[in-house]
């Protein structure tokens, strides 16, 4: 057991997807784990903190890391598993991008937790209590780690090698990669692990969009009719495709739902979103504000549909003027 | 549709009979008039070369409260309407006349932003109206009635906002919409000499009298007017030019809103046709455009 | 705001209209205020969102774009695509908490050189009144969270205790 | 990021920045000296220095120099604007041995020192401009001019006095000239004139002669009552679409005879003569004047009664015996293919309307200068006779100058041209009528060889001239010497007081204005108009006959009020501009194209709809974009759109713009 490569799994701000998806691998992980030992996983296995620190900096082969990074506790073992790891992979969209915590840049951190234990309606809060990061009883202390200001992708918090995209990411590309990294054919540092061109090349809708495309209304999937073969853009939802990277076989269009983005840009573009907004709105119809007003008011929120999974890495990274109250 | 009424001295002594027309006119065609509020002179006077700061502040006054009213603001008079845009046009453009407004507005609390829309009865009835608002309310057209309309001056001089500064016709079309026939003239713009009718009046009455030959000669029954300083100024002294120009046959001047008032069958009360110096009610009967004498109630005089 | 604010305007101007009215306006020695930094596009349709996003996170106080009237692009329709980003684009930005006013898009031709005087002299007062945007010292300061030196603390603590 | 497009690979780079004192120009406002210190301090900086005049030709050796002594391989000037001197400074940069799109040039005279003030806020947006400019020059790579064949015909817009000097100088040097006219024959407003100012020569005399040689010439393709509906492509091949009106005529079997119009069902006109001012009626088949070229009739559809589906018994048509009339023809397309443009539309009279109180339309006897030509001139509607609208001769006139020019309420710039023609018509109505000729005037402004000798001609032949603008022209009378009369009335600024001087007859000297349909015409050429509407020459002084579109040139009053022989000599201008560009025979192509990066490009078909040119096309097979360099013009559109990046715009590369903008920010 000792010869094989340690590998690590870890989750941080995530919805548990991207867990899922390792778990897609069906019979090929167990395959997998004849030639790997898993030192940290854990959803499905036992092992502590402790236990990576007491590793050797370094001794873990690689680390595949999900979701992104908003409390100090992310942030620590982020960090540890840097120190730990030779290789560090970013896994999933939250983890690559900032993913949909990364949303929750638009807003100030105190009105999120006086929603989340206050507002919302399914909250039962009668005391009115707001957690602590410690909390004193009888001599003992618990803590709770402190809740960050703004949502991070995993490489502006620590060093990163390797990208895997999605929302979730889906097993073919994980495995691809796992089999890269046991082989030792590793592409260069920073690479996305999936193909550098967008999800169009192989839609089967695309022979559907005329070279002359103009649209006059953008509509929103869930109050409208959605044709299966016909080019999502020239229906006038607003697909991400064309700005999105393969990688993932086109599910949402299979399940008939237009790309939102998650696998996130070429390598070309340094911001998913501004990049998409340029290419759905070049090719909006109308000549006069009114016009091109009245064709994009089927967006209403940008925000949401161009930086869905990519607001914490986009260039502005996240609302700017909301008076941050930073806590420290 | 409502305004904010700003009458000015005149519409409340030699020109009642605009203010009583106009008034009577608007609530025929639903337009809501409220006089402005403790308003007063509204400074186009002679004290603006003796002291411009406080003549302007005189001025903007009226529109600093008229601008808490937040409506559009109607001067019937010419003199007023001139002087209230030109008032706004320095308070906006000329530093010294903007501070010397602001300091006098603060003394009694009041400020002028800037907002207010000052608007003339010709350009309101021409442009607020819906289509056709004013026609199909026609009653009595003024079929046969030959008007020289008279402009004169401040509507379109120096700041024209509704018409040509030249040659306007805002008149000429609401009365020819009622079915007035227009006269073509060409003494419609021309100074009515209502400036000099204290300090040289035999000046000012000969000015008056090339334009009301010029009506004459253009076969007009009778000339229309938006301005009370014009009415009373063409139709007054009609008598004393007739000793110098005894050719000059006597000719109505009587406002436009009277004529509209007309065509719209008010009565005689709200046409205040009475309050002529001239007669015009004979001619609009020789027209058939109002009923014959006899049927006619007494008026009240003046 | 500290004092003598002088706003970054990062500005993109066409190579036919605005570039040219910029030109005409030195020549006519017409003074306008030093906050503008230009960058010269053949057509402001070469504009991609990108480049203003770019432009704010690298410290621009405002951005403003001229190209040429609609009707007139030398590429024939040029800036009615940029117009089409544009419109998107002001209410990306609004979402994203800047104000609009430092978001700018100008159709000024090769002979309004008093415009672009204007619209330059006009957009500095209003992002003066603004103050600074200051992106990248923000970025700076939303970092001062991160623990980097706390946890490295921590771990010379482990390394030492090994 | 494709090696092949990283300029020298992985050589170093290694820039040399120039800085230009321009004299005092930048030098007075920006410390050069401060900027080139800064500058020197930047990475890859080899060399930084500073010239009194870095465009002289001592400037260029010394980056000649710099580039061989120091290795260079990037080069950077601060001076004035790129589209100045871009192309010095290039062939400097070519001439030191590297390729010219090494070089890059900061704006630091139009955009810096001519319009701050601020010495140290100056200075300090110059060290801005020149690192950004530094930067984004280490993404420069090596790039070719293509050369393009340029076709040997010339299209010619507007057969007036100017495309008729343009076309045959073309024509004269060999070269295939295509002359489009809007009306059924050309001549233009010169065609109207009586006679000439100041030589008093007749008009007709001498332009038919010109007019009947553009009719005969050779390499001359005359197409009247057409217009240009469409031009594509650029410098040096051109193609044009020319719509050609149906004149119900088959040109090619009317000889001119005439017949139909006599035999026409209205024995008199019955339609105004728009060549006489509608100062006479027309038949609805008709020859606009005696001398029109081409000398075909043509059937007006507005006043013919069989065009407008009325019962006719078609006299006209029964009356030619080459049977030449023609009911059914409709309009036709040329399209042709040509290297250069010349337009000369020309200009419109200012309508007199506009000034009402000039009585225009309101007082018979109120007309403008047009009018007055055809009045005087003997194949007129009157033959010549000067007589009221009540066939009365006038016995005292005024002319009014500057109706609508130097007017704030109408136009504000000076027609240039109608002081002489007042001047010129004062002459031939007292000639006519013998009347007392009265000249309101502003300034005369008589600027022209012979033009002032001119002036105090009409002065010794007893003319007025009353300095000062006209209020009004009225009718209504103060004294008995006035009734029945127009009154001018005017301040005579140079006596001082108001006059009123009664007159039988007025003329009116209305300026000229652009075309109602100029920015129509501008727009379909891609070139601009100037703020007044007419189109704007590439520069006022060193190219007055150019466009900011290569290959498109200007000549007559389309581009501003100009006098016949200054017409005719911006006509001969306008054709030696055209001639250069032909003779030259190929035109070099800006690199700064599109091309598309297959390996990244998803065919999403994002860029094809955005292309105006039709540069882009999907190669199926692929299911890739390609850009056809040829037709693609640079504008960078489809590039910012490309969601994959795919597109790379030379010399607008997204990395040099990044890193321009990034530097541009950091504050120096």
């Amino acid at each position: 057991m000792g010869n094989k490569p340690k590998i690590a799994f870890y989750w941080c701000s995530s919805c548990g997807g991207c867990e899922e998806s390792l778990v897609d691998m069906a019979e090929a992980i167990v395959e997998l784990s004849t030639q790997i030992e898993i030192v940290l996983w854990p959803v499905a296995a036992d092992f502590k903190k402790k236990d990576i620190e007491a590793m050797a900096d370094g001794e873990i082969v690689a680390t595949m890391l999900n979701g992104a990074i908003r409390t100090s506790e992310q942030e620590e073992m982020a960090r540890l598993l840097r120190r730990k790891s030779q290789i560090l992979i970013a896994y999933g969209s939250c983890a690559y991008t900032g993913g949909i915590p990364g949303l929750s840049n638009q807003f100030p951190r105190e009105q999120l937790l006086k929603y989340v234990y206050h507002d919302a309606p399914s909250v039962v809060n009668p005391e009115g209590q707001d957690p602590q990061t410690e909390f004193h009883d009888a001599g003992r202390v618990a803590t709770l780690p402190i809740f960050s200001e703004v949502v991070r992708s995993l490489d502006q918090v620590v060093d990163v090698d390797y990208y895997i995209p999605g929302c979730a990411p889906n097993p073919e590309l994980v495995l691809d990669a796992i089999h890269a990294l046991l082989s030792g054919n590793l592409p260069s540092k920073g690479t996305v692990l999936a193909p550098d061109i967008a999800l169009c090349e192989h839609c089967p809708r695309l022979k559907t969009k005329p070279a002359d495309i103009a649209i006059d209304e953008f509509k929103r999937p869930h109050q409208h009719l959605i044709d299966p073969n016909v080019c999502m853009l020239v229906q006038g939802f607003a697909c991400l495709g064309p700005a999105t990277r393969s990688g993932c076989g086109g599910a949402c269009l299979k399940a008939n739902m237009p790309c939102t983005g998650c696998f996130g840009p070429m390598s070309n573009v340094r911001d998913q979103g501004a990049k998409a907004l340029c290419a759905l709105a070049s090719i909006v119809a109308g000549t006069t504000n009114e016009e091109i007003d009245s064709a994009l008011d089927g967006i209403p929120d940008p925000v949401g549909t161009f930086y869905r999974y990519g607001l914490a890495k986009s260039m502005l990274r996240r609302k700017v003027n909301m008076e941050p109250t930073l806590s420290k | 549709m409502k305004y904010s009424y700003f009458p000015g001295c005149s519409l409340k002594a030699t020109g009642r009979a605009y203010e009583e027309s106009f008034l009577s006119l608007c609530k025929a065609l639903d337009m809501e008039m409220e006089e402005l509020e403790n308003w007063n002179c509204c400074g186009a006077t002679s004290f603006m070369s003796v002291e411009m700061g406080a003549a302007y502040a005189l001025t903007i006054r009226n529109l600093a409260i008229a601008e808490k009213a937040g409506l559009d603001m109607v001067a019937p008079c010419g003199g007023c309407y001139g002087i209230l845009l030109k008032a706004d046009h320095y308070y906006k453009k000329y530093p010294t006349v903007h501070e010397s407004a602001v300091k006098s507005l603060k003394t009694e609390g009041l400020e002028y932003k800037g907002t207010v829309r000052v608007r003339h009865p010709l350009d309101v009835l021409a442009s607020d109206l819906p289509p056709r608002a004013l026609r199909s309310k026609v009653k009595k057209p003024l079929k046969g009635l030959k008007v020289a309309c008279y402009y004169g001056c401040r509507f379109v001089r120096p700041i024209a906002p509704f018409d040509d500064m030249h040659n306007p016709e805002t008149m000429d079309l609401l009365l020819k919409t009622v079915g007035a026939r227009i006269v073509d003239y060409t003494m419609k713009g021309k100074c009515c000499g209502g400036a000099m009718s204290g300090a040289m009046p035999n000046v000012a009455q000969e000015m008056t009298y090339l334009i009301l030959r010029a009506a004459e000669r253009a076969e007009a029954d009778v000339v229309a007017t938006a301005c009370p300083l014009c009415q009373f100024n063409l139709e007054a002294y009609q008598d004393e030019i007739r000793a110098a120009h005894p050719d000059l046959k006597p000719i109505p001047v009587v406002y436009f809103t009277q004529l509209l008032g007309v065509a719209l069958g008010l009565d005689a009360t709200a046409t205040a046709l009475n309050r002529q110096i001239v007669p015009v009610e004979p001619i609009l009967r020789e027209k058939g455009i109002l009923a014959d004498e006899k049927k006619q109630p007494a008026t009240a005089g003046v | 705001m500290p004092e003598n604010f002088e706003p970054k305007i990062l500005a993109f101007f066409c190579n036919w209209c605005t570039y040219t009215a910029a030109d005409l306006a030195g020549v006519s020695r017409m003074k306008y205020e030093p906050t503008t930094r230009v960058v010269r596009v053949m057509c402001s349709g070469r504009v991609d969102p990108q480049f203003v996003l770019d432009a704010f996170a690298h410290g621009a106080d405002g951005v403003l774009i001229g190209g040429c009237h609609p009707g007139d692009c030398h590429y024939v329709e040029g800036n009615y695509k940029l117009l089409r980003r544009f419109r998107m684009l002001r209410r990306l930005v609004a979402s994203l908490g800047i104000e609009p006013e430092r978001l700018r898009m100008e159709w000024i031709s090769a002979s309004e050189g008093e415009r672009l005087q204007k619209v330059v002299n006009e957009m500095t007062a209003q992002i003066k009144l603004l103050g600074p945007l200051e992106l990248p010292e923000r970025f700076r300061e939303w970092d001062t969270e991160l623990h980097e030196e706390t946890f490295d603390k921590e771990r010379e603590v482990v390394a030492s205790g090994q | 990021m494709d090696d092949k497009t990283i300029g020298n690979g992985s050589e170093e780079v290694r820039i040399g920045f120039f800085i230009c004192h321009c004299g005092s120009n930048i030098a007075g406002t920006i410390d050069v000296e401060a900027v080139a210190d800064y500058v020197r301090t930047l990475p890859n900086v080899v060399v930084s220095s500073d010239y009194k005049y870095t465009c002289s030709v001592a400037g260029q050796d010394m980056i000649v120099e710099d580039i061989l002594k120091y290795k260079l391989n990037r080069v950077v000037v601060a001076a004035c604007s790129p589209l100045l001197h871009e192309k010095t400074f290039r062939a400097a940069t070519q001439r030191g041995g590297i390729n010219p799109f090494f070089f890059h040039m900061v704006n630091i005279r139009e955009h810096g020192s001519w319009v701050h003030q601020d010495r140290a806020l100056a200075t300090q947006k110059a060290m801005d401009m020149a690192r950004g400019a530094i930067a984004r020059v280490k993404f420069h790579k090596a790039l070719e001019k293509r050369r393009e064949p340029v076709r040997q015909s010339v299209l010619v817009v507007g057969g007036g006095i100017a495309g008729i000097h343009a076309a045959l100088t073309m024509a004269n040097a060999g070269k295939k000239v295509y002359l489009v006219e809007r009306e059924p024959t050309i001549g233009g407003h010169m065609a109207m004139f009586d006679k000439t100012f100041p030589t008093l020569d007749c008009a007709a005399c001498i332009l038919t002669p010109k007019m009947s040689e553009v009719g005969s010439h050779p390499n001359i393709v005359l197409w009247s009552y057409s217009e240009v509906t469409e031009i594509k492509g650029y410098v040096g091949n051109y193609d044009v679409t020319v719509k050609r009106k149906p004149r119900y005529i088959k040109e090619d079997l009317c000889v001119g005879c005439l017949d139909c119009i006599d035999h026409c069902v209205f024995k008199t006109g019955n339609t105004d003569d728009e060549f006489n001012q509608n100062l006479s009626k027309r038949k609805p088949v008709y020859i606009p004047f005696a001398q029109a070229v081409p000398r075909l009739v043509a059937i007006d559809p507005a006043a013919c009664t069989h065009l407008n589906g009325g019962k006719c018994e078609q006299s006209c048509a029964t009356a030619c015996d080459r049977q030449a009339i023609d009911f059914e023809q409709k309009e036709t397309f040329e399209h042709i293919g040509v290297g250069a443009v010349i337009v000369a539309t020309g200009f419109k009279p200012f309508d007199a309307h506009r000034k009402p109180l000039y009585g225009y339309g309101r007082f018979p006897d109120v007309y403008t200068a047009l009018e007055v030509e055809r009045l005087v001139c003997s194949s007129g509607p009157t033959g010549g006779d000067v007589v009221l609208k009540d066939g009365s001769k006038p016995k005292s006139v005024g002319i009014i100058h500057c109706v609508g020019s130097r007017d704030h309420q109408t136009n504000r710039w000076c027609s240039r041209v109608c002081c002489m023609y007042s001047l010129k018509l004062a002459h031939l109505l007292k000639e006519h009528t013998d009347a007392e000729i009265y000249n309101f005037y502003i300034d005369i402004r008589t600027p022209g060889k012979g033009y002032e000798e001119f002036y105090e001609r009409l002065q010794e032949e007893g003319n007025h001239f009353i300095r000062g603008r006209v209020g009004d022209i009225t009718d209504v009378p103060i004294i008995p010497e006035e009734e029945g009369r127009m009154i001018v009335r005017v301040e005579d600024s140079l006596a001082g007081f108001v006059r009123r001087i009664p007159v039988d007859m007025v003329v009116l000297a209305t300026g000229l204005e652009p075309r109602e349909d100029a920015s129509e015409i501008r727009r379909r050429f891609n070139i601009s108009c100037s703020s007044e509407g007419f189109f704007l020459e590439r520069h006022p002084k060193l190219a007055p006959v150019s466009t900011t579109t290569d290959g498109v040139f200007l000549a007559g009053c389309c581009q501003g009020p100009k006098d016949i022989p200054d017409t005719v000599a911006q006509a001969g201008a306008a054709a030696a501009e055209s001639l250069v560009l032909l003779d030259v025979g190929y035109v070099e192509m800006e690199p700064m194209t599109a091309f598309v990066t297959e390996k990244y490009c998803s065919g999403c078909k994002t860029c094809l709809p955005l292309c105006p040119f039709s540069a882009i096309s999907r190669d199926e097979e692929k299911g890739v974009a390609v850009i056809n360099p040829v037709l693609c013009k640079g504008c960078g559109t489809c590039v910012a759109a490309c969601p994959s990046g795919a597109i790379t715009q030379n010399l607008f590369e997204d990395r040099q713009i990044f890193a321009e903008i990034e530097e541009l920010l950091v504050h120096a």
